[in-house]
């Protein structure tokens, strides 16, 4: 039945840097797979309906997809509950989603709404959802590092036995102030796993042009590391769950995901200049992590081709429900722009471009 | 000409001036989603003067490590060169202030002249479209105020050119403050623009539109705005004076107050925040100066008050409009008596 | 009361009130030229709270390296502590100024109210003595320009006691400007202040001295020096009000204005660069609020436009004096002409 | 005679990290040995005669001496030219010492004095010598290193064959800043040497504290790097030759001095209260720099210890006597507040702190 215990061997073995690699075989059940495939045919589509939606002018902006990269977020979330927590830069849809988030929340955040997770005024880059943990969403590359250990601080400090996926790119991975956080981290002893979402691209950067050693895995000198095909979402979630028990004891750990993006880096990049189609199209065929999973619940008979259909089918319906809610609902109020500026907001008068048109006493 | 082709020609101009002048940034080369603004400078100088654009084994990008490459380019400019270093927006540069103002701009000084900083420091600064509250913010007002910095922002093509060859030119750290809306943007400009010995005297502003019943003070964007405001009082029988400021750092307090002196009544308008703005420190001059030259209150146009919001209806109401600066523009000229809205 | 003592008394007690604050940063516990505002705090609470001083291999330092400890206490924050960081001074939070202002003061907006972050940024601020240009900076206007932040400067033990508390127990991200200097200096202070529940109303200015004749606006260390110029002119029959303004950000317009409607003259005074500083916004929002009761041009004094020297004839040039403010008080006043003077 | 070839051993081996270390047998002459030993002298003697200066209120504000570290300065110019350059921190006085200043200009910057080398509006921490390539005297940990970097690459750009020296401390070790620069350097084979040098603590904090490794050379993790006693100048001299040597060819690396400060970290920090007397005292017994030089130059019979002696005595004397200059030498005139602001300060006014009383056109 559902619950069969199923172990099945990872794509390809971990490598580790200061440790000894946890195991390639991967205990799933048929739910679970089941579950993998329909939420990363959700995050997919969600991602393909939003590049729609730029093209129709009803997103605007910076707009970063996910689709690609979905393993790493569902694997993730397999291996841990809402109690950890997960902070990532700008590409956090699907984070979000993973977190437990709607997708009316989702796209009503994205077209600006005012039922959007940040009712419309964070936008695509800063989707967040305190009640599950997930603290955005960051616009600065590489801040969210130090973020990261600092919630894992918080953590400790609570004594609340959980722990923090601070996420980045390959891009991030040579900012300085990862480094210094890892640092503090390491000699704190902190709850903390760095996710380096390797896609080989930041922005049009292949990774060796922006990083003499690339295998980020090993960049954290003396904290140790594993490099994990984040394609696979079984080896996602070996590798989260060994990394939360090893950090929970031992202190900070890397993960080096290796992925790809299949848009380009945001919505004003083809993506397509600084790699070739046959790149792409290489990584569609061989490694999609959808695709994947597919292959196993067909290969081990837990379900039919069609009735796969059916879910995407299914998933492509819920999308297109959650796009028209979405569209019906209203914008913020214009009393909104003075709202948030400050938890308490004193009494004290804040204005507007012109002062004395526009002002307003902060909530 | 584009604002775009504008910047782009300079560079390229002063790059085959002085071969001490490098670029170095976020520009990145094969990706579409970039300004453009060195389009075809690798190609013409190749990859030991356009220093972000992959070509060879031996280049690389140096995105989102704007301590580290900032830090270089000063170095490089302490030794001589003349970088010009690229962010890919401002909003970065706050990674990297601490090089830009302790590094940069207090070397000169500290070394009794010995240390010069010949860098520019350019990038689009302030509210795009739609990017959220961490990449809409203005540097105008902070890098201003410190001693040791040249702050420029130009309006037009000509703008443009003319302050970029004369920031590429000045041996002092420069910071020119773009804007990613006004790019595209196309200008008539005059044969002399383009003439290749073309520069702008830094710390003059230009007077855009002569008038006398109120002068409008503005940079950037808002040089636009203005003149459509100044558009629209006209047919309302009201003169003004638009002052496109050009220059942030030194800020061209004569000018300013001369046409103060003549229209009796300013408007200041900018994007950034207004506490501690690019408009208080021109209403403190013209009080400091021309205080009873004064026939109404200073009226302040500015950015609202908070983090830029995404919503477009709440970000419109974040950011000056037309019709702001022209209701300041007539509540100055006492044709409006202000009134008091809440939000 | 020592500043010193009065800092120290309120991080205790806060500390002793509310589990969830915690301090850490670069005040280093067995290095004897720290300024000592945590002294005894280690001992009370341990190494799990005052995380800047080794006692156990598990505790460690975080100097200089303020890009990542800032993100840490801000992350903190994020999770529902309440980290005080220090910043050994101000000068070194150019290196973190990224997460306090777009980590800090953006998030609560940005997460529309989901992500508070309750943390005091805090330290010496500005001008000590002989320290060059480096670390002489005065960082209340760049900060108080951003909203999201509050901007809190002590004067007197009572504003020191008072402020730290309502900074520490406000829910938003506040700086806190201090000034070495003053650690020394000692304030009578009442019972009252000393009481543990004491905290002073964040926003709200306090008229040190009440006067008639011209209003002196002023912030940390700069608001004794405005006593004492008021002192000399109380002397030349001048009745000075001298205002502390105690929070830059918020700043009380109201009492300002309020006070230049009574006196209808005004001198900001600060140690800060001048251009966009705290006198010009002050300045502007008079103009703005009280144009008509001015009787005269608004005086700024602040800290020469040049970056700190070391040598202390030039030192002692480049912030003000107290003369530099009795004069400008007499300018309002028009008992002096001003002099064209140059260095 | 004075030039006659001397091969002496290192203390310890060179230890390298991604790098086979030179040899251990060091070429000198006995003049070296007696120039290491005159001027590691002056230098000790400057630091002292600073100590006083200071106690004596003649110098203000942080001032960071040196004493102890000699021989990393003296070892470094050994192997280079002028023409290579090198930048530091704020513990700077003997770094510009070793570039060819003087003792006049050095202690009239002390004294705020517009004979200083920086005629005294830089201070202690901001000392220069651009005709002997010296960039100064940096009070922002850290940030001298990309800016070496960025020297480094002028020098490439320029193809001038020579290097820089970029130093920093212990503490500076943990910067972000460091990793980014490094990164860039390695990337485009910047001809710059990292020296690291490790005197145990960044101001009360010793190494182990601040760094979850301590292991500075190690520190590059794909840069090589080379572990160095710095206290023993021939070995400094040793790995900065080698260095050189290296990174002309094949870009950054880092070289870790151990060495020691015997004062405080500045004049306020007595610098006992975080390390004992005992491990001060030990050091100075066991590894001071000048004695290890005097031993050698006693022991090859090069010269007589009271002729050492001599040297010490004229050295104190050179000391003196610059500083009696320096205190004769005039306060910089006020006029000076407004000059290199910039180098084109194109007629605009700067003010003073009351702006209609003191103002002035910008030179
Ligand atoms: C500090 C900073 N510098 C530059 C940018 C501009 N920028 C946005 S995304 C990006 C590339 C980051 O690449 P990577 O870390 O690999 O993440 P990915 O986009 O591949 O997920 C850059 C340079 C930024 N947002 N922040
Ligand atoms: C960015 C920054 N943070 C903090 C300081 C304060 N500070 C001055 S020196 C110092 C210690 C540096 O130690 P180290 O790098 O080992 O050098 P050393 O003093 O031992 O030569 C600190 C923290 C500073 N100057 N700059
Ligand atoms: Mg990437
Ligand atoms: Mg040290």
């Amino acid at each position: 039945d559902d619950q069969t215990l199923l172990t099945i061997e990872t794509s390809v073995p971990f490598t580790g840097h200061n440790i000894d690699p946890p195991s390639r075989s991967v205990e799933t059940t048929p739910k679970e797979l089941l579950t993998f495939f329909h939420d990363m045919s959700l995050m997919r589509r969600m991602e393909i309906a939003a590049d729609s939606l730029y093209k129709a002018k009803l997103i605007r902006g910076f707009c970063h997809l996910y689709d690609g990269q979905e393993a790493v977020s569902i694997g993730m979330e397999a291996a841990i509950t809402k109690r950890d927590a997960i902070i990532t830069a700008y590409r956090d849809h699907c984070i979000f989603l993973g977190r437990g988030g709607t997708l009316l929340e989702a796209f009503a955040e994205l077209m600006g709404r005012r039922a959007g997770c940040s009712k419309g005024k964070g936008g695509s880059m800063h989707f967040y959802r305190k009640e599950t943990n997930f603290y955005g969403g960051h616009g600065i590359v590489g801040a969210q590092v130090p973020l990261g250990c600092g919630i894992a601080f918080g953590q400790k400090y609570c004594k609340d036995e959980t722990v923090t996926f601070t996420m980045y790119g390959d891009g991030a991975a040579n900012q300085g102030q990862l480094f210094e956080a890892l640092n503090m981290s390491a000699l704190w002893d902190l709850p903390v796993i760095l996710v380096c979402e390797n896609n080989h691209y930041g922005m049009g950067t292949a990774e060796w042009r922006a990083a003499k050693s690339p295998a980020y895995y090993k960049r954290g000198d003396y904290v140790p590391g594993l490099k994990v095909d984040g394609m696979d979402v079984l080896a996602v979630k070996q590798a989260c769950k060994f990394a939360k028990e090893h950090v929970l004891k031992n202190g900070p750990m890397i993960l080096e995901m290796d992925t790809y993006r299949y848009h380009g880096h945001s919505m004003s990049d083809p993506g397509s200049t600084y790699r070739t189609r046959d790149e792409i199209s290489g990584v569609r065929q061989e490694r999609d992590p959808i695709e994947r999973v597919r292959k196993l619940i067909l290969s081990h008979e837990l379900s039919t081709a069609s009735e796969l259909k059916d879910i995407e089918k299914e998933v492509r319906k819920e999308v297109d429900d959650a796009i028209a809610q979405a569209k019906e609902t209203p914008m913020p109020d214009p009393s909104e722009l003075f709202t948030n500026v400050y938890v308490k907001g004193l009494g004290v008068e804040a204005f507007g471009a012109d002062r004395k048109e526009l002002k307003s006493v902060l909530p | 000409m584009t604002v775009r082709d504008a910047l782009n020609t300079a560079l390229d101009e002063e790059m085959s001036a002085d071969p001490k002048v490098f670029l170095m940034g976020e520009e990145v080369g094969e990706y579409q989603g970039a300004y453009k603004i060195s389009k075809g400078l690798l190609d013409k100088y190749g990859p030991e003067r356009v220093i972000d654009t992959p070509i060879t084994e031996a280049s690389c990008e140096i995105n989102q490590i704007e301590a580290g490459f900032t830090g270089i380019g000063v170095g490089a400019a302490y030794y001589g060169l003349r970088p010009i270093v690229e962010f890919m927006t401002f909003n970065f540069s706050m990674q990297a202030i601490d090089h830009i103002i302790n590094s940069a701009a207090k070397s000169n000084y500290m070394s009794a002249g010995q240390i010069s900083v010949p860098i520019v420091f350019r990038g689009p600064n302030g509210a795009a479209a739609g990017v959220g509250a961490q990449h809409s913010q203005c540097y105008a007002a902070w890098y201003a105020s410190c001693p040791g910095l040249k702050v420029l922002s130009p309006y037009s093509s000509e703008d443009a050119r003319g302050l970029l060859k004369a920031a590429i030119r000045d041996p002092d750290p420069v910071v020119f403050l773009e804007n990613e809306i006004l790019y595209g943007e196309s200008f008539a400009v005059s044969p002399e623009v383009l003439d290749s010995s073309f520069s702008i005297p830094i710390g003059k502003a230009k007077i855009e539109r002569g008038g006398k019943d109120v002068t409008i003070t503005a940079f950037s964007k808002m040089v636009g705005y203005s003149l459509q405001a100044a558009e629209i009082l006209a047919k309302d029988g009201i003169s003004a004076e638009v002052i496109n400021l050009r220059s942030i750092r030194p800020l061209d307090r004569a000018t300013i107050n001369a046409s103060v002196r003549k229209t009796n009544r300013l408007v200041t308008v900018e994007e950034g925040f207004p506490q501690h703005g690019v408009g208080a420190e021109i209403c403190a001059s013209v009080v400091e100066e021309s205080f009873e030259y004064l026939d109404a209150p200073v009226e302040r146009i500015a950015g609202a008050d908070v983090p830029m919001p995404y919503a477009p209806n709440l970000e419109r109401l974040a950011v000056p409009q037309v019709e702001d600066i022209v209701r300041a523009a007539k509540r100055a000229c006492y044709r409006l008596v202000p009134k008091s809205a809440a939000a």
